[in-house]
């Protein structure tokens, strides 16, 4: 593939495509098999549960489940799980990002501060987060800061460590061409490093919003009274099944929307950056 | 005319008996032995020889990103100990901030040192790039222009520095022959007006002897200078000249000699 | 790499190349980017053409037509006076134009003599054993056998070069096809590839298909330069070049160099100054 | 000369980092050491580094746990066979499902919209259907862990098929090959690094839902001997679980990592 020259958008699209662009008739056909695939998946589902094939006697059938769903949408408590969810994920979230950023940028800037802390980290990180859910009951006062603890804990290394692996990466040539131009180190720090690491801190950013919401719906079940985690758990207990579906679901699209929120973050953050 | 105007400016850059060796996993080794040179005021010399022969590391050496095992590098009577604004490096492929707009990255040096106003700084970095070419393209990011364009703002960013040495370490490579053409041009017509102690690296003879003044031919490593061609075409440099005589001998005698070490070099690395 | 690779082959005399008004053009009816136009163009069995013209001007586009990478969207192309593409059936690839690429396509994950073995047991069904045994004292006779049992990321990239011509020569192609394969070579060890692929060539004679934006390279390889317009890519200038073979890199030095550049050397910057303009228009 | 001066400059920061870790490391030990001893805040709660150290190390564990009760083997090895069921499975159905997705645009087209709506779902959430969709424990534990791994190892496989540099295919086509041979020498060799990333990512989050599901409806395991111990408030039971998890969650990892190794000798580090 060509590098080099100016590419317009049609010629880099003529250029970079090895087969012929697709037109709108392939891409409508992705589209339908696509649907298709997903409708093939909700009728397998559906045709198994009435037909009560092994594993599958006791789930809900799709339309038992949407049913749920439109009575759980008239239910305000539905919305306050959603509310209380988001709340617990963001409070763990930010705060591993406010001090896992600064630690990280800090560690990836001063060799002899990275050689200090860096085995502390590496020792504690292979310890799964929900592990620590016991010590944090025991430890923190009230059950909200314990689960936001382990929430905390979920997020702080991803982005720990990929802050650290962004400034590390950042191409020796910007620090030395920043020099050259007569830039002080405070400088270098704030134009160079800080944006240079950027991308990966998103990154960091990205697969840590994904653990967190997995942490969340396990510290829910074990220590929760409430949240989209309670709400499934709770309708596990009370032999509600089609609500366990429902509960999955809306965990599922509440991991997404706020993904989602952290690549428009991003994309925001760094307009020069194609990756977001 | 020229002399008169620019007789003031210094930037004699010397580099005395200076060697460089890295530690590797099999041992130190020896990169650059016992070189010298001089760079003029008002040259522009050019360097080529092998790949991976060094010359690189000699422009970390004279920038002071590394500091030489043994010899000295002297900038009008002054060692070098560290990297400083008034030497400046324009590196392979490009350096320019990709976070930046282009015009942030022209206008980095000036305002870094806070050397003027904000906006005189800006103003000067705009009548740069229209000068450049590059009308237009300011508040543009580096990763949306394409790769000749993204050299220009480079020469326009290191010329806002007005560095006492300019050093292009193969500023043009990765560039296809055509692009590299009038990258060569644009670059020429900048040195010509300006002037300045420039010192370009690269590893193809025809650009080298398009633009240059004086030709450094480096042995391969561990690198020094071979010979000295003095490239005696005339000033404003022409297209044209590269088919004419004078520059066919030139041509003929610089690349015997740089072909017998590139050819030993490889044989070397085998 | 001087010695003569299956010499008896060479009086078969295969591997004309016939381009009859050649067109592509991508995404038809819609942004209708025209690559490639009206390409009418034989290439004698056993010539070596050089096709000069700048980047992105669809250069790789005709290549890729003649590899049978690409269906081609109008005209046709023969291979020794058989239709291997055009609109209607589109070439598939085939180890009769073996192409080694700009960017070298040497398999990572294998070693050199696995590399060079690779076509022969694919192709030629032959046992692996067997298909190794050829291959390595191919490469011992080319003066790389040293290096068989070497992963590709462990050599210099001019080395790599060479063992993909000897991964491409062992099939007995009838052309070859060369994308700019000296592109990220720097010029010393570009001009001692070049001398490599004279050396092969004189011992081949297979007929060679080679683009570059490179006009030197270009004269000092080829016995007929066709300079190509900007996208779309057409036939601006055809120049014989009438060197004597051997060739050697000194020639590059010669008066008589210099004239055939000179000839051309001003249909070549034009339209490299009009792809430049075209670029920066397209980015405005 | 300048050989000595180079390596006593290497030595010396090779030398002055490992010195700064265990300094670090140190500190770290005395901080939570201080931070108990003095009862700081709630720290009281949590037990200090020594005495997790001495039961870890007794012969006679005031709670049953040490490394010289087979029952702390047992919970181990519970784990480690869950986790390896689920991660081989992972593997085996994840790997041809993930080259099939990349190599084949019609499957993709099919498949991964329908993939991509599942897998916001965080592995954690199908516990309870997984609870009544398998009749036993274990099982649903498995598909749990399996769950988890399965979904990296799909993803990261398709993106290593999709991501292979185009002209490794074409010189393969040229060489004359077939699809299948371009599959076997091609297409699976050059997903390989990609791959290994997926499974590394499937066996950390593998742990990681295995330890969950071991605390919500486990019988044995660590997961359930750190949960196990926090009801019965055997606070350096707790500590010693958490660091046996670390443990074989670091081994486990630096196994696949090995593998991955030993597999694509070819790559340049």
């Amino acid at each position: 593939m060509n590098v080099e020259a100016a590419p317009s958008p049609a010629g880099l699209r003529a250029r970079n495509r090895t087969r012929p662009v697709p037109g709108r008739e392939v891409a409508s056909a992705a589209a339908l098999r696509g649907s298709a695939g997903i409708a093939t998946f909700l009728a397998l589902w559906q045709l198994g549960v009435v037909l009560h094939l092994p594993l599958l006697a006791k789930i809900p059938t799709p339309a038992d489940v949407a049913a749920a769903w439109l009575s759980l949408l008239r239910d305000p408590r539905y919305y306050l799980d959603w509310l209380v969810s988001f709340r617990r994920v963001f409070g763990g979230f930010v705060i591993a990002q406010a001090l896992g950023i600064p630690l990280g940028l800090l560690m990836g800037w001063k060799a002899a501060f990275r050689s200090l802390t860096f085995p502390v980290f590496e020792v504690l990180r292979p310890i799964p987060p929900l592990a620590w859910v016991p010590l944090s009951i025991l430890f923190w006062p009230t059950p909200e800061s314990s689960i936001t603890f382990v929430i905390f804990l979920g997020a702080f290394f991803t982005v720990l460590i990929n802050t650290l692996a962004g400034v590390r990466a950042i191409d020796e040539r910007y620090v030395r061409a920043a020099i050259s131009l007569g830039a002080t180190p405070a400088i270098v720090f704030r134009r160079i490093i800080l944006p240079g690491a950027l991308p990966s801190i998103f990154t960091g950013m990205a697969v840590g919003m994904g653990i967190t919401w997995s942490v969340l719906v396990a510290a829910e079940i074990i220590a929760g009274r409430s949240g989209l985690g309670y709400l499934t758990w709770e309708a596990y207990v009370a032999g509600s099944f089609p609500t366990i579906v429902v509960g999955m679901i809306s965990i599922g699209l509440a991991g997404y929307l706020s993904s989602a929120l952290v690549r428009i973050v991003a994309a925001r953050a760094m307009p020069w950056s194609k990756r977001f | 005319m020229v002399e008169t105007l620019l007789s003031a400016r210094a930037g004699r850059l010397e580099v005395r008996d200076v060697a460089k060796a890295f530690e590797t996993a099999a041992g130190a080794t020896l990169v650059v032995d016992r070189c010298s040179f001089t760079l003029e005021p008002n040259m522009l010399t050019v360097m080529v020889g092998p790949s991976g022969c060094g010359k690189t590391t000699l422009i970390n050496l004279i920038a002071g990103y590394e500091r030489p095992t043994s010899g000295e590098i002297v900038l009008d009577g002054r060692a070098v100990s560290a990297a400083g604004a008034d030497r400046l490096v324009v590196f392979q492929e490009t350096a320019l901030f990709p976070w930046m707009t282009v015009l942030d990255n022209v206008a980095f040096g000036p305002l870094s040192r806070g050397n003027g106003t904000r906006s005189g700084v800006l103003l000067r970095a705009r009548s740069l790039l229209d000068e450049v070419g590059l009308t237009g393209f300011a508040d543009r990011y580096p990763n949306q222009l394409s790769g000749g364009m993204q050299r220009r703002a480079e020469l326009a960013r290191a010329i806002l520095n007005e560095p006492a040495v300019m050093l292009m370490d193969e500023p043009f490579r990765g560039l296809d022959a055509m692009t590299r053409e009038l990258m060569q041009e644009h670059y020429l017509r900048l040195f010509e007006q300006r002037l300045g102690t420039n010192l370009f690296v690269t590893s193809e003879l025809g650009e080298a002897l398009f633009l240059g003044d004086r030709l450094l031919v480096m042995t391969r490593k561990p690198t020094q200078v071979k010979r000295v061609i003095e490239i005696d075409l005339p000033r404003p440099r022409e297209f044209h000249m590269l088919t004419s005589e004078r520059f066919r001998e030139i041509y003929e005698e610089a690349l015997a000699a740089l072909y017998d070490e590139g050819a030993k070099s490889l044989s070397q690395s085998g | 790499m001087a010695v003569a690779l299956k010499p008896d082959r060479v009086a078969q005399r295969a591997g004309a190349i016939s381009l009859r008004a050649v067109r592509k053009v991508y995404d038809p009816g819609r942004l209708d980017v025209v690559a490639v136009d009206g390409w009418t163009l034989d290439v004698a069995s056993g010539e070596f053409l050089a096709v000069v013209g700048p980047s992105g001007c669809g250069k790789t586009t005709l290549l890729n037509g003649i590899a049978g990478f690409d269906p081609i969207t109008g005209g046709e192309i023969l291979l020794d006076g058989e239709t291997i593409a055009s609109p209607g059936g589109s070439a598939r690839p085939s180890a009769d134009r073996v192409v080694v690429f700009q960017n070298g396509a040497l398999f990572p994950w294998k070693t050199v003599v696995e590399n060079v073995a690779y076509g022969p047991i694919v192709q030629r069904r032959l046992s692996r054993p067997l298909a190794l045994d050829e291959a390595r004292s191919l490469l011992q006779r080319v003066g790389l056998g040293e290096v068989a049992d070497a992963y590709p990321s462990r050599l210099s990239s001019g080395v790599q070069r060479r063992v993909e011509m000897v991964r491409a020569l062992i099939n007995d192609p009838k052309v070859l096809l060369l994308d700019e394969p000296f592109r990220a070579l720097d010029a010393i060890a570009k001009s001692v590839m070049h001398e490599e692929l004279l050396k092969l060539y004189d011992a081949t004679k297979k007929t060679i298909f080679f683009i570059t934006h490179d006009l030197d390279e270009a004269i000092l390889l080829a016995d007929r330069v066709v300079v190509s317009t900007t996208r779309p890519a057409r036939v601006k200038h055809i120049l014989a070049i009438d060197l004597p073979r051997p060739r050697s890199y000194r020639m590059m030095a010669s008066a008589a160099f210099l004239d055939l550049k000179r000839s051309v050397a001003d249909a070549v910057h034009e339209e490299a100054e009009k792809a430049f303009r075209r670029g920066e228009r397209e980015l405005a | 000369m300048v050989d000595a001066t180079l390596r006593r400059a290497r030595g010396r920061i090779a030398w002055s980092q490992l010195v700064l870790g265990a300094a670090g490391f140190a500190a770290f030990v005395a901080a939570w050491w201080l931070l108990v001893h003095f009862a700081v805040w709630r720290f009281s709660k949590l037990p200090d580094p020594f005495s997790v150290l001495r039961e870890w190390t007794s012969r006679k564990p005031e709670y049953g746990i040490s490394l010289f009760a087979p029952t702390y083997y047992q919970d181990i090895w519970a784990s480690t066979v869950r986790v390896t069921i689920a991660f081989l499975l992972a593997t085996a159905l994840g790997v041809p499902l993930g080259i099939l997705l990349g190599w084949n645009r019609i499957a993709r087209e099919f498949l991964f919209p329908l993939i991509e709506l599942i897998r916001p779902i965080p592995p954690l959430a199908w516990v309870p259907l997984a609870i009544l969709m398998l009749s036993g424990q274990q099982e649903a534990m498995i598909f749990l862990t399996w769950i988890a791994a399965f979904f990296a190892t799909v993803l990261n496989t398709m993106l290593g098929v999709t991501s292979i540099d185009e002209s490794y295919l074409r010189a393969a086509y040229c060489l004359g090959s077939r699809r299948w041979d371009v599959l076997w020498n091609v297409v699976v060799p050059g997903s390989l690094p990609f791959i290994f990333t997926g499974l590394q990512i499937g066996m950390g989050v593998a742990w990681f839902s295995l330890v969950a599901g071991e605390m919500i409806a486990g019988e044995a395991g660590l997961g359930y001997l750190i949960l196990n111990s926090y009801m019965e408030l055997q606070t350096t039971t707790i500590v010693i679980g958490m660091v046996t998890l670390g443990l074989v969650g670091f081994l486990s990892s630096a196994l696949v990592r090995w593998t991955g190794r030993r597999l694509m000798t070819w790559q340049s580090h």
